[in-house]
């Protein structure tokens, strides 16, 4: 049955492809301007559907009339609201700041960047709200498809040589990714009769087809997410492509595969996902994490710092799996957390690599060994840029923090003490990235900086805009749906002796791992030891994003997945 | 049991074609043996029950993909000899032997444990088809039970295509794509391309309208549409158009946008978007596809002469 | 009359088999290129002509029957075509020992 | 009959399969694109029979497609060959 | 054995020599071929599925039939995609690599 507000899930979905069809015919100086009017039209039906989602529950629209297994249901509940409507702010904000890189040049009548940009941005918004209502797999094969197409000519927009290699990298390995999930989904249509998540959830049984489906499905879409290691494509596709594409690849299109997995495990199949998998893809976030924030700490560029630390965050948004699939249900206050953690990071991580762009179209370059009195020179794309880094740490009132306290009491009520350790550890590494950054523009300029070139000031608001929505998101739990109870005073001595604490393994950190030394103290043999163990991470991230090493640690993991869940 | 020996003998050839493609000594080889495989694959969808499949199969599978990947390995430029010395080692050649291996045997394992009786949707599609007023019950699928999947598919291919426009060197923005064929001298091929196109036109509206009722179809038709096209840029016959062209513009969009607002005047006037009013379901659908047909052959055909390459002012 | 033009069916049919037959045998025995691209283009039109023949009488609609007729005919086509692309890659052969 | 003409098809199909051994021996670049060759007129040839067989009227039109679209394929084949004075990367032919 | 579950079996070889081709074929033209070919599988044990579920006077399971046929147009313009994409890699490197620079962790 359909719900009232329902229709507004399927105006979510095809108000974007409108506008990217009706852009595409009138070309020119108009793509933008429809790219525009869109995005307000888009952001009110998101409002509105929370609105409704408030009134009513949970939502749902039978396209057609015709209700599944034959037909196809759009549904929406609380985290798929909940994603609706921070992806539609977060388009919105990068909106604003592409608004002045993606002009159509005087004189001309259409230019391509422009042109694709404002496309593709809409493309990727239709196919996302897709992701988050469609109760069908089926359909969701469509949109994964639809945002993998989006996403790669976004990645080589500027069209050297480098992003169109990372932009092949990227279809290729997300191809295999597709290919394996639309297998999951043949074989559960074969066992059950449906591609309905909802009808398959009440079907589906422990059982050899439902295993394998959920282990390839899985995989394929951990490919599509860049879940370490099969990150293989990510660093140099986020990092080459322009900012505010990258802003879109990093903070939105990843979380559709996520999205997807989440509800594969929680949704769908809970019963067949049992707990010893679900350890395992906590273990490989954990991994990613580690891995992702030390390569971060040794990378040159700005942008590919963002980059390798969005390889970590994706870790953070696998490590609510071992709290939600205990073995008995689902945890819901896990879920809750790991859509936090999503809209956190998809806020910060677009604020932050705005803030790179900026930097980079400032200065020329962006090499952070060379920022020195570029905090003083741009204070507000410096201020995104820490204010981001700073959310994504989980220190009050962020929603990181919520997200991690959320998690730390699914923790603790399942008696899963390591993780624990996991969740306290993973924010001294962001921090060591932060402390990194914010030493470099902070340090006064050996010679006074070259002549800046402008930049537009909505650019910077928007970016200082989104990393601050992320920085206050825990405030949501005061007028939302979350308990405001774990909100605590950031000031009391816990919460500041941990904030400190953090911050200060993470100088630590930054200090022993970082290229050049953080501080002119004359390194000792501890920091020759840290050195060669960054390096050694460094060449292992190589040898793991060779396409060889990627597809076997793909199929590999497969392989580990279903073993996990043949044996629970 | 004759069948039997048909089936297997099939998928004997089948997988004997699939190894041939993919260990062919170079791209030439591999895609001959790939378009032989296409071709093979129409041969099981026929034994499968499938002719709606055959003939997007056949259409896509060998035809459009297989002419594709010739265009591209002739740009190769000895990529591919380089690429010879980037191959892999021993170790990694085993190692994905044993993994497709352990892939092939897993999903083995599920085709021999499905259930039994199938689950089906066929009973239920029987039942509802009457209320779409098309006799074919895939086209019944496409356009009215799973109507939203139709839309998407055709907004994947022109999301495809801007994507591909997208790569276009900055300098031949709104140019024509793909390069300029000259006319075949000795005349061949251009006597090739003055003799096919009347008849697979003539084909293609015919399976267009068979669609409704038999097998066959917009996409089929679109493809074969594209097939032709193709063929007479080919022979230098006539030219791409001009990607910043309006009327090509609106020929790409005009499939989705009618398919949509045929969709949303469903909500007036049956209840629910995507839904048609009963007496109304067969002509709206075939609104639909008459709308469909256009941009699937543009885009298929753009999408096949590739990103903008040429400047390409006037005629 | 049914069994007459079944009975015609068959031995088209059969024929049209042969010279499949004959054809991938000339590809595996025949000694070189030229004299294998001989033996192939002859063996596999035929086969197929007479397939399409003996299949002629089994067609429930001249249309369909024409439609059989244009199959081959296209066939043709393509092998004549690509005849042309294979001699020419055999005498490039031929030119580079 | 109808068994006949799936006999047929196995027979034409085993027919074009002995063909292929021709590509595991080579030796050149022709003798594979014959092999090809006879695969697709042998694969249009079975699909009819087949489609003969089990009465299903439409496999005529799946054939036209094919052979359609072979035409149009052989075409690009020719096109590409032409505009090669060699192929780019046939080492087995240097 | 039954023809469905022949060609399920066959279905489930295809996809693991598409597999095998696209872990070790290191030209990418050769992954999407070798990615075809895998897709190919996965489609034709769809339609083995469907044709087990033939029921109601249909001879197969309709649903499936079309899921296919969105489906393969779907890999067609994956295809197309990736063909653009390495056409233009070729023609303004004049390479087709994957790889990437190793870290040139070496140098500090």
């Amino acid at each position: 049955m359909s719900t009232p507000g329902g229709l507004l899930l399927a105006l979510a979905v095809l108000l974007p492809f409108v506008g990217m069809l009706l852009g595409l015919v009138a070309g020119g100086r108009h793509v933008r301007r429809i790219a525009f009017a869109t995005m307000l039209v888009g952001l009110g039906i998101a409002v509105g559907i929370a609105w409704a989602w408030l009134q009513a529950g949970e939502l749902a629209y039978l396209l057609g009339d015709w209700s599944p297994p034959l037909g196809i249901a759009l549904r929406a509940d609380g985290p798929a609201v909940a994603m609706l409507l921070a992806v539609a702010g977060v388009v919105c904000g990068i909106g604003l700041y592409a608004r002045a890189d993606f002009d159509t040049p005087a004189g001309s009548s259409e230019s391509r960047a422009a042109f694709s940009y404002w496309l593709l941005l809409l493309a990727v918004w239709g196919s996302l709200n897709l992701v988050f209502v469609s109760g069908d797999l089926f359909t969701l094969y469509v949109a994964l498809e639809l945002l993998t197409f989006a996403g790669v000519p976004l990645v080589c927009l500027a069209g050297s040589g480098e992003t169109l290699r990372a932009a092949l990298r990227y279809l290729l390995f997300a191809l295999c990714g597709s290919v394996l999930y639309l297998l999951g989904v043949v074989l559960l249509y074969g066992g059950y009769g449906t591609v309905d998540m909802r009808l398959l959830a009440e079907a589906v049984q422990a059982e050899p087809i439902a295993r394998t489906a959920l282990a390839l499905m899985t995989v394929g879409l951990l490919a599509k997410t860049a879940l370490f290691p099969l990150h293989i494509w990510l660093p140099p596709a986020h990092g080459g492509a322009p900012a505010a594409a990258s802003a879109v690849l990093s903070a939105l299109v990843i979380k559709g595969s996520w999205f997807l997995v989440l509800r594969l495990w929680c949704d769908v199949m809970p019963g067949v996902a049992g707990a010893s998998a679900a350890q395992l893809l906590g273990g490989l976030g954990a991994a990613a994490i580690v891995v992702g924030s030390v390569v971060a700490l040794r990378q040159q560029r700005l942008k590919l710092l963002v980059a390798y630390s969005t390889v970590a965050q994706i870790g953070y948004l696998f490590l609510m799996f071992p709290m939600a699939l205990t073995g008995t249900g689902v945890h819901d206050g896990a879920v809750a957390a790991g859509v936090l953690q999503a809209i956190s990071h998809a806020t910060a991580k677009a604020g932050m690599f705005m803030a790179a762009g900026l930097v980079y179209a400032a200065l020329g370059h962006d090499r952070i060994d060379d920022l020195a009195g570029a905090a003083r020179a741009l204070p507000i794309a410096l201020l995104a840029f820490l204010i981001g880094g700073v959310a994504l740490m989980g220190v009050l009132p962020s929603g990181a923090y919520l997200a991690k306290k959320l998690l730390l009491d699914a923790a603790d009520g399942s008696g899963q003490w390591a993780w624990t350790w996991v969740l306290q550890g993973g924010a001294v590494f962001t921090a060591g990235y932060v402390v990194l950054v914010g030493v470099r523009v902070l340090r006064r300029p050996a010679q006074p900086l070259a002549e800046l070139k402008p930049i537009s000031l909505l650019s910077q608001w928007a970016a200082l805009g989104l990393s601050l929505a992320s920085l206050g998101l825990a405030l949501t739990a005061v007028v939302g749906p979350l308990p405001a109870s774990l909100i605590s005073n950031p000031l009391s001595p816990k919460e500041l002796g941990n904030t400190l604490a953090v911050l200060a393994i993470g100088t630590l950190l930054a200090w022993g791992l970082a290229r050049r030394p953080l501080f002119s103290i004359t390194s000792g043999s501890l920091r020759g030891t840290t050195q060669a163990l960054a390096r050694g991470f460094e060449q292992g991230d190589h040898f793991i994003r060779r396409w060889p090493s990627a597809m076997v640690a793909m199929l590999g993991i497969a392989a580990t997945f279903g073993w996990l869940l043949a044996r629970a | 049991m004759t069948g039997n020996i048909v089936s297997l003998a099939i998928v004997l050839l089948l997988l004997a074609l699939a190894v041939w493609a993919v260990v062919a000594r170079n791209a030439f080889l591999a895609i001959a043996g790939f378009v032989a495989y296409g071709l093979l694959l129409s041969l099981v969808w026929v034994r499968l029950h499938g002719v709606d499949v055959a003939l997007t199969e056949a259409a896509i599978g060998g035809g459009l993909t297989g002419a594709m990947l010739i265009g591209a390995v002739s740009r190769l430029r000895g990529t591919e000899a380089a690429a010879r010395a980037e191959r892999s080692g021993a170790g990694v050649h085993v190692l994905a032997l044993l993994l497709s291996l352990g892939v092939a045997a897993t999903l083995a394992l599920c085709v021999l444990v499905l259930p039994d009786p199938a689950p089906t949707l066929a009973p239920q599609v029987a039942q509802n088809l009457a209320v779409t007023g098309v006799g074919n019950p895939i086209t019944g699928v496409l356009l009215a039970f799973r109507a939203l999947d139709t839309l998407l598919e055709a907004i994947v291919l022109v999301i495809a295509l801007i994507g591909v426009w997208s790569l276009a060197p900055e300098r031949f923005w709104g140019g024509r794509p793909g390069l300029r064929h000259q006319a075949d001298p000795d005349g061949i091929l251009a006597y090739f391309a003055r003799l096919l196109p009347p008849l697979g036109i003539v084909f293609a509206v015919y399976i267009f309208w068979a669609g409704a009722d038999h097998p066959g179809g917009k996409f089929q038709s679109a493809t074969i549409l594209a097939a032709m096209w193709t063929l007479v840029l080919m022979a230098g016959l006539a030219d791409t158009p001009r990607i910043d062209h309006r009327a090509l513009r609106f020929g790409i969009v005009v499939g989705p946008l009618v398919f949509i607002a045929i969709g949303v005047l469903g909500l007036f006037s049956a209840g629910a978007l995507l839904a048609y009013p009963p007496q109304w379901a067969k002509p709206m659908i075939v609104v639909v596809e008459v709308a469909l047909l256009p941009t699937l052959t543009l885009v298929l055909g753009l999408l096949l002469a590739g990103a903008p390459a040429r400047r390409g002012g006037g005629a | 009359m049914d069994r007459l033009l079944d009975l015609f069916s068959i031995v088209a049919i059969v024929a049209g088999g042969f010279f499949f037959m004959a054809g991938s045998v000339g590809l595996l025995r025949f000694p070189d290129a030229y004299t294998r691209l001989h033996a192939l283009t002859k063996a596999d039109n035929l086969g197929l002509a007479l397939v399409v023949i003996g299949l002629l009488p089994q067609m429930d609609s001249v249309l369909a029957a024409l439609k059989l007729v244009l199959v081959w005919l296209l066939v043709l086509l393509s092998s004549a075509a690509v005849s042309q692309l294979i001699a020419r890659a055999a005498r490039r052969r031929e030119r580079t020992p | 009959m109808d068994e006949f003409l799936l006999s047929a098809a196995a027979f034409v199909l085993l027919m074009v399969a002995l063909g292929l051994l021709r590509v595991a021996r080579g030796p050149g670049y022709a003798d594979r694109m014959m092999a090809a060759q006879l695969l697709g007129t042998g694969g249009i040839g079975a699909l009819l029979l087949v489609g003969a067989a089990v009465g299903e009227a439409a496999v005529v039109d799946v054939a036209l497609t094919l052979a359609l679209l072979a035409a149009f394929t052989s075409i690009a084949f020719v096109k590409f060959m032409a505009h090669k004075d060699r192929p780019p990367t046939s080492e087995d032919d240097a | 054995m039954n023809v469905e579950t022949l060609y399920g079996l066959g279905a489930a070889a295809l996809v693991g020599i598409g597999l095998y081709g696209l872990i070790v074929l290191a030209h990418p033209l050769r992954k999407i071929i070798a990615f075809n070919v895998m897709g190919s599988g996965v489609f034709v044990l769809f339609g083995a599925l469907a044709k087990r579920g033939a029921a109601a006077g249909l001879h197969a399971d309709p649903v499936p039939q079309a899921l296919l046929i969105t489906a393969i147009v779907v890999a067609f313009a994956a295809s197309a995609l990736a063909v653009a994409l390495i056409v233009r890699l070729i023609e303004s490197t004049d390479s087709a690599s994957l790889a990437s620079d190793p870290p040139d962790g070496s140098r500090d």
